[in-house]
């Protein structure tokens, strides 16, 4: 049994006075993809915002690789990428300028190897358009380029097929599969049929879990 | 006592006004404040109260909310 | 499928430098202000506009406008920049680059610092460039002109460092507007009482040395305490958003 | 120890321990009150300089004082709810913070009255008043943003970060306020700054500053229980509470 990359112990996240989820416990192990599912309103998109560090409205316990997230915040940071639901690309920047930006404080990457990527997205020649003239699809793949050149073992991807059309998602499924066959971690939310052979499923309840403590 | 009458308390050689408005102020306000801090813990004693009511006729009748259908609502009067 | 199997998990252990990143921030901010220049000008026409209103609402006679004309200046100097502020996070908030800047595996704080320091070069720097020829206008002589430059040199960063942490606090709410002026102005008038204060020193010809020492303190203070403020208050603001 | 703090954090316990002691506060903040009040306008001597529109001293200064110290409360209260994130920490916050600017308020109002017969004039640019409309700002601006969160977690710990600044805020205030007013009055005679004050004025004050201190004690705990009930309505020991009044 290989070490789990991200341990989470007994997780409870309370919103507006509603107990979206409780008692939640799960290990993410290197080499699966998991699909997070559930209901709208089930706490997916804040079970993800959770474990990227971004919420921080939830009591229970995260460890990463053996100990706790909280103490080794920018190791985690290095190896963890997380892609929400607003894309993180500035309509104002062109591709390149935004895949920098993203970049740019975690590892140097030369424009080859980010002209290569945007290339593997299918945005070959938009290269150096300003973002805002893109569709909403070109748009997600932009930040989608980001997974061709990841080196991050575990990904938690939210939503991400979402505007992309059929053959993209043929190609992020296969990228999804291949990343976990190298030893990453993916964990996904979609509504999207995403089936993928051996994927982990974490289910959540519906939510408006009320009773008594 | 500091004053002769009962007359020259109340006017304070002309300075009664203010120091008697400041006082007035004070006071009245310091009980207002007192009275909707008392007034507001009594609503939300009653709200609880009402929660748990409802609740415990909620209960009775526990039903899992009915699943989406998307169904068209039909909305003709004739 | 046996452990073996599986190829073992690399960890990235390096990072860039806490420096490139902030680099990174900075030469973002500045590109993205500059494919939008007519938005630099806005705070600029501001200073420039609340500066004519009062010659127009007050009165035009040199002695008022010349006793009056720093405070003038000093006041629409922190009203434009108040007015910049909602900008600092509000549109990195709504593209999602915001969430990718608090999950740089960098220290939060300085990431913050970068992109303060970026807000001051595009409004704050232009209001001191401007200042002279706003300072002819309201007829300070030369010497009160060179001093209030100065002053507002010291003090513009102090307003958008502070400035940063209102404008984190009230990321994403309704009327953000309104509610960043009223939190942040009472905590501006420190610096609004040392920026004109100095001058009138200067105007009567005491030595504004210990004055203008006093603001470099406030800007320090300022420079080692805020980021820090601003981080923890934008964490609350994405945790709620 | 760790089982200590958790327990003094805890609002079931507080609201036992607060239900047994409000009684007292409020008999002892009325009674010693009104005794500073009765005392400082009927039987202390008049002051030689301002006449007897000095007696508005008695309130004026516990009003001040308090506004004053609530905001220091407030920030500490502010530290633990940052750093332990103890849930009675951001209650008191949120249940004070408009105590505190009535206090304010009232220390603005009393001493703008006490300026007409003093200066002959309501408003006065003095460093206290304006060190004091600042606070009232500072406590403005604590509320506002209070009201303006949705989520109360967020709103708690938003407020607490506020309020933090505004602490490290307040002695550069009062500072740069003093050194603004020298600058541009020559120091006149001050409201409260007595070289000496004989015993039979000053006792009085204390007692009235005493028993506004217990009596914003006891709006703190009502004011708590209030956030408390409808933060914790779906536990047990509230619905016990509620249902049949003890804990």
């Amino acid at each position: 049994m290989p070490e789990p990359l991200l341990q989470a112990v007994n997780l409870q996240c309370e919103r507006d006075k509603r107990i979206l989820f409780r008692e939640l416990s799960f290990s993410i192990l290197p080499g699966t993809v998991t699909r997070v599912e559930g209901p709208n309103g089930s706490g997916k998109t804040t079970l993800l915002r959770m474990l990227a560090g971004l919420n921080d409205a939830w009591t229970g316990e995260l460890k990463w690789c053996g100990s706790p997230v909280a103490n080794q915040r920018e190791a985690f940071l290095r190896n963890m990428l997380y892609i929400g639901h607003r894309p993180g690309i500035k309509p104002l920047l062109t591709p390149m300028e935004n895949l920098r930006a993203l970049m740019a404080g975690r590892r140097s990457v030369p424009d080859a190897v980010f002209r290569q990527a945007l290339q593997g997205t299918g945005l070959t020649g938009f290269e150096d358009v300003p973002c805002r003239n893109l569709s909403a699809g070109q748009q997600r793949r932009v930040s989608l380029a980001r997974l061709l050149i990841a080196d991050e073992p575990l990904w938690l991807l939210d939503e991400v097929f979402t505007a992309i059309d059929a053959d993209g998602i043929a190609a992020l499924e296969s990228l999804l599969q291949q990343r976990a066959a190298e030893g990453g971690a993916v964990l996904v939310t979609t509504h999207h049929d995403l089936a993928l052979p051996g994927m982990h499923k974490l289910i959540l309840g519906a939510g408006g879990v009320s009773d008594e403590r | 006592m500091a004053f002769d009458s009962f007359s020259a308390f109340l006017t304070m050689e002309g300075h009664g006004p203010y120091v008697w408005a400041c006082y007035a102020v004070f006071f009245v306000l310091l009980a207002a404040m007192m009275y909707w801090s008392l007034r507001a813990r009594k609503t939300a004693m009653d709200a609880c109260r009402r929660g748990y009511e409802f609740e415990a006729d909620k209960s009775k009748v526990a039903a899992p909310a009915p699943a989406a259908s998307f169904a068209r609502v039909n909305v003709s009067q004739d | 499928m046996n452990a073996e199997a599986r190829p073992a998990v690399r960890l990235a252990s390096s990072s860039v430098g806490a420096l490139a990143a902030m680099k990174g921030v900075f030469a973002r901010d500045m590109k993205v202000a500059f494919r939008q220049r007519q938005d630099l000008l806005n705070p600029l026409l501001f200073f420039i506009m609340v500066v004519t209103l009062f010659p127009l609402g007050v009165s035009p006679e040199v002695s008022f406008l010349s006793e009056a004309g720093a405070g003038i200046l000093w006041v629409a100097a922190l009203l434009s920049v108040l007015l910049s502020l909602d900008h600092l996070f509000r549109h990195d908030f709504d593209d999602g680059t915001l969430e990718q800047l608090v999950l740089q595996p960098q220290p939060l704080f300085l990431l913050i610092l970068a992109k303060t320091v970026a807000h001051w070069m595009l409004t704050g720097l232009p209001l001191v460039v401007l200042t002279p020829v706003l300072g002819v206008m309201v007829h300070l002589d030369g010497n009160s002109i060179a001093i209030l430059c100065l002053t507002l040199l010291i003090g513009t960063p102090v307003l958008s460092l502070i400035g940063a942490i209102g404008a984190a606090l009230t990321l994403g709410l309704r009327s953000a507007g309104v509610l960043l002026s009223l939190l942040i102005i009472p905590l501006y008038i420190p610096v609004l009482i040392f920026g004109t204060g100095t001058v009138a020193a200067a105007a009567e010809g005491a030595p504004v040395g210990a004055y203008l020492a006093l603001m470099g303190a406030f800007l320090m203070l300022a420079l080692t305490l805020a980021p820090f403020a601003a981080a923890a208050a934008l964490r609350i603001s994405l945790s709620n958003g | 120890m760790w089982q200590i703090f958790h327990k003094l954090g805890s609002p079931k316990w507080f609201f036992g321990i607060s239900t047994r002691f409000m009684p007292w506060l409020l008999v002892g903040g009325i009674m010693l009150l009104l005794a500073g009040a009765v005392w400082g306008l009927a039987f202390a001597p008049k002051d030689y300089l301002q006449g007897n529109s000095y007696r508005i001293i008695y309130i004026h200064v516990p009003a001040a004082f308090l506004a004053q110290s609530v905001y220091i409360m407030m920030a500490s209260a502010a530290i633990v709810t940052l750093v332990w994130r103890m849930k009675l920490a951001d209650v008191f916050v949120k249940a004070v913070a408009p105590v505190g600017l009535v206090l304010t308020f009232l220390a603005l109002f009393t001493g703008a009255v006490w300026g007409k017969p003093t200066w002959g004039t309501w408003w006065i640019w003095d460093a206290r008043l304006t060190s004091m409309l600042i606070l009232l700002f500072l406590y403005g601006g604590v509320i506002a943003l209070d009201r303006a969160i949705n989520d109360e977690k967020s709103a708690a710990r938003a407020v607490a970060v506020l309020v933090l600044v505004g602490v490290v805020n307040i002695p550069i205030i009062k500072y740069s306020v003093e050194w603004w007013n020298t600058l541009h009055q020559p120091a006149t005679f001050k409201l409260t700054e007595k070289p000496s004050m004989p015993a039979e004025m000053w006792v009085p004050l204390l007692l009235s500053v005493l028993g506004l201190y217990l009596v914003f004690g006891w709006l703190a705990c009502v004011r708590m229980q209030t956030e408390i009930l409808s933060r914790e309505q779906r536990t047990r020991w509230v619905k016990e509470f509620v249902m049949k009044g003890r804990v």
